[in-house]
């Protein structure tokens, strides 16, 4: 009976609270949503960045060129050799005719270089599509040098130099990006814990108020973490909202950016109440000491 | 009779210095159970401070304060309220809870005791009227005149019908014809067993009802009118007609399904001189 | 004795309704320069908000009040703050700064009235003494028992030496003592010219003095001791000590290079009956 | 005399409010730093990456290839008018044969290819930098345009692809780079102005009482924007000094990039103070009114 009254007080005395706080709920939810609309625009932006990196990755060939007049089945065990590899996701046999042509199109307006020659110097080669995640500059160079020793390769490259280039300037981003997000992340934590001691510190007459008249602690604290919880949630979904408005209206520039997942949203939003919830917990818990 | 002889509370060779200005200095006295005592003093003898002390929201320096089963030198944190819920107090600046009702700030402390929100509200009717202020239990203290926003700070000691109530100037903020409705109001509830300790600086009031007078100056207890467990004063506290409302009530309380008397149980001889 | 008969302060066919339970109807009463008022009715009778609307931090519904030069039909808010540094209030509730010490407390109301520190300074023993807290002036209200905070409002109050003092349940913290002590301060300050209205329900204190007593009951003005202008209390008002006294007041004041008083050039007749 | 007081004791109140409200003080300055440091963060990487931008843009180049066999005067004639057009900044001439050697170069691993050359197919050309306000894809077409219809000129290219596709990416990034500036900026402002706003909450009632006793509206307003102010200031040193940590430690990792310049530092020190006053003075207005 108690247990249950104590149970049924201590929610209703948690609604209470939403309502009676309205204008210090109202500032800090404000507060908190925009700084994790901050957040969320920080790592949204992360989010497409990569995309965007693993993309140019995929991008990436190995190119083996064979020797000239092969017999066709040496041609096949080097394809077959290929595909025995784990990390090659997909292999092109480029006959040096088309490789020939690719390179005049590369060329673009240099392309008459390729009219003034009298035969094709290209040799015929496999375009080696790697797999997602061994799209290294590693293990591209481990297999380079295998496949080198081959009968019938005359060579393999796989552009070392802007691979290599390419890989410090992602990995810069990288460490950046982490760095920042870090400052960050702090930042946010450091805001929103913050609001809510602001918040609290307005609560703490009817907290004294509440402790003379003997109510225990888990009567007074509940109520400022359900709040606290509260205003998580509500901020969340405020700073998704906002975040949602500004995609819609950003995709129009940039077609192909992309949102996060509906699942990772509602994670987002039941961390900030857990966060929430704990930040008044501990924003509380000195009040309640003495 | 030897249950009404109970002490309720017990202040031992209690000293505190508050500031280089005020020091309580060893007082020592008891209550009994169902006693009404007045504690009297000028203003700045230490009455709120000693109070304080009793419902433990300050630590004696030295000594002890004991209130039903509470021991304030063995007490956790997590018993203070505990304790509190035991006892009433009015405090000298009423600590209303400034967004709340009348019928909340009486509410909530009947709801820190676990009771059923239907028992609330059907006694609630009764406390408020016992103060005149049913037809503005729905009023914030913001719209209440002083001596309304002490009547509701009595309504809410009342409500939980302690075995000890602590009033700190309960009718300073009342006019002459509500200060005795009051006063009736607390002996009533005293005759139904509850110990009252009741500070003040009105010696009139005192003196008109030739209670125990504990007078307090400069930290110091510097009469005290009766002696729990002196003669003349425990003919006063067996008065039949107190005792017998005092089971009734007792009697009342076990049939709700309440313990018999939590903070009763300590039958402690009297500590100090 | 023409001077004395100024009316300080006026309240004509005041009306306010407060909620649906409490209307102050059609009050009617004027305070003269230098007079002594008492203000007395039950709790809840309306003698704060009266009080309230005379330091205009309310508007009535229908009716005036006239304080000084100040009319309440036709104040801009940016004046009311002039008004109120030339009254002295003391609030039921004290209303003392929580973060401030007591000499901090007082002196802030002397400040806004732009007085220099070293008069602040050199005048603070005086008035600190006055109230019995000089050895107080660095503590902070939270350190202070009921009747210290109590007194400290009441110095704040007289501070600026105002030509009207309101105060509200002056002494409703404070013991028997420090009650005649105040009241003695009161009347000496009256004697130098500060008219004051003292609103109580201690019918007891009003009736040992025997002043003009205004009595309040349910926001009507139930009986009306003296009336200004009228024969016997326009005696007791020109007194000649009092008179003496007055004047030598005001001139201590031309004396320091203020106004002789900025309150106090409004020459009404009685508005109402 | 009395002008003079009060001035000295709106100053005095001022200091003293700093002391008395120190926790909230405290609070809110940690709350408004790392909003701060946020958006200086966002500020700062907005600003290292235009500047390489800028540098990209820099390298671009405009070559006029021309006719063979030309005399020195018509090529010393093109040399001049190149120099007459505000917007180029630099001009070198480039023999025909070290185009190819540079063209050998840039095939890198394909120089093969060169070897197998006869002839040299390549003109002899005059490589041009742009002045950096010029380097536009569209002043480069402009001049292009006109410098290929003067004698001798066989041709003029700048890469139009790519400095179109350069200059698309570049846009790209500087709207989003704008919308979200605008967005974090907007967050920032809110989580400040709401901050000052429950810090102020807490000091409803000094405000009421000081009303009471007569204070005027200055006396009242004048501490709470000297606070506003004060924590501006704090707050926005607070920010640059984590900020400058960050650099620091992020230098070591990205040599290269730039901080703030001290000036601008001091405006921002300064905008922050004066935004704070304003935050406080809006803030404290509405209890001011009543
Ligand atoms: N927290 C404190 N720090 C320092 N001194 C204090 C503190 N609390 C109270 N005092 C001092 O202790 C003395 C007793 O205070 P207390 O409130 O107990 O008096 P009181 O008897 O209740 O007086 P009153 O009738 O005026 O309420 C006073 O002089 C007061 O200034
Ligand atoms: N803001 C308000 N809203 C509604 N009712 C109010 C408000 N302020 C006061 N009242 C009511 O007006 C009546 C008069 O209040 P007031 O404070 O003037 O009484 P009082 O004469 O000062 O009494 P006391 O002696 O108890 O202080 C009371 O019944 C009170 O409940
Ligand atoms: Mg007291
Ligand atoms: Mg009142």
């Amino acid at each position: 009976m108690s247990a249950f009254n104590e149970f049924k007080y201590i929610l209703d005395e948690s609604f209470r609270m939403l309502r009676r706080r309205k204008a210090s709920n109202i500032i800090s939810v404000i507060i908190m949503g925009f700084s994790l609309l901050v957040l969320l625009i920080f790592i949204l932006v992360t989010l497409n960045i990569s995309m965007v990196i693993d993309n140019a990755r995929e991008e990436m060939r190995v190119y083996v060129y064979l020797e000239n007049g092969l017999d066709q089945d040496v041609i096949e065990r080097v394809r077959t050799g290929l595909y025995n590899f784990d990390s090659v996701r997909g292999v092109v046999f480029v006959p040096r005719e088309e490789a020939l042509e690719r390179f005049r199109e590369r060329l673009g307006e240099g392309s008459a270089l390729v009219d003034d020659l009298e035969t094709n110097p290209l040799p015929n080669s496999f375009e080696i599509r790697m797999k997602r995640a061994y799209s290294t500059g590693e293990e591209m160079g481990r297999i380079a040098g295998k496949i080198g020793d081959w009968d019938g390769v005359e060579d393999v490259r796989y552009g070392k130099d802007w691979v290599e280039r390419g890989e410090k300037i992602v990995l810069g981003f990288y460490m950046t990006d982490f760095t920042l997000g870090i400052i960050v992340f702090l930042s946010i934590v450091f805001v929103i814990s913050n609001t809510v001691r602001l918040s609290i510190l307005s609560g703490r007459k009817s907290i004294e108020i509440l402790k003379l008249v003997g109510a225990t602690n888990r009567y007074i604290q509940v109520p400022f973490i359900f709040e606290g919880a509260f205003q998580g949630v509500i901020s969340a979904v405020l700073a998704v909202i906002l975040l949602w408005v500004s995609y819609k209206v950003g995709s129009r520039y940039l077609p192909g950016i992309t949102f996060f997942r509906l699942d990772g949203i509602a994670g987002f939003v039941a961390l900030c109440a857990v966060l929430g919830a704990a930040g008044s917990y501990i924003a509380i818990r000195k009040y309640l000491k003495r | 009779m030897p249950e009404e002889k109970r002490i309720i509370a017990g202040i031992y060779h209690l000293s505190k210095r508050l500031s280089r200005h005020f020091t309580l200095k060893d007082i020592n006295f008891q209550v009994a159970n169902g006693e009404f005592v007045f504690l009297v003093g000028p203003s700045g003898a230490g009455k709120s401070t000693l109070l304080r002390m009793m419902y433990m929201d300050d630590v004696p320096d030295s000594g002890q304060v004991i209130v039903g089963r509470f021991v304030s030198t063995r007490m956790k944190r997590s018993t203070i309220c505990s304790l509190r819920r035991k006892i009433g107090i009015v405090f000298q600046d009423f600590r209303l809870l400034e967004d709340r009702t009348v019928f909340e700030n009486v509410a909530v402390a009947m709801k820190v005791s676990g009771r059923g929100m239907s028992e609330i509200k059907r006694e609630m009717t009764d406390i408020l009227s016992r103060v005149g202020l049913y037809h503005k239990r729905y009023e914030c203290p913001a719209a209440l005149s002083g001596g309304e926003q002490q009547r509701v700070a009595i309504a809410r000691a009342i409500a939980n019908r302690p075995s000890i109530l602590l009033a700190d100037e309960p009718t300073g903020n009342l006019d002459p014809y509500v200060t005795k409705e009051i006063m009736e109001l607390l002996f009533k509830i005293n005759s139904g067993g509850t110990a009252v300790l009741l500070a003040t600086h009105d010696v009139e009031l005192v003196r008109s009802f030739g209670q125990r007078t504990i007078y307090l100056e400069d930290g110091r207890v510097v009469k005290d009118s009766g002696r729990v467990f002196e003669g003349d004063l425990l003919r006063s506290i067996s008065d039949s007609q107190v005792e017998r409302r005092a089971r009734e009530f007792r009697d009342r309380r076990i049939g709700r399904g309440e313990k018999q008397d939590g903070t009763g149980n300590t039958n402690r001889p009297e500590g100090g001189g």
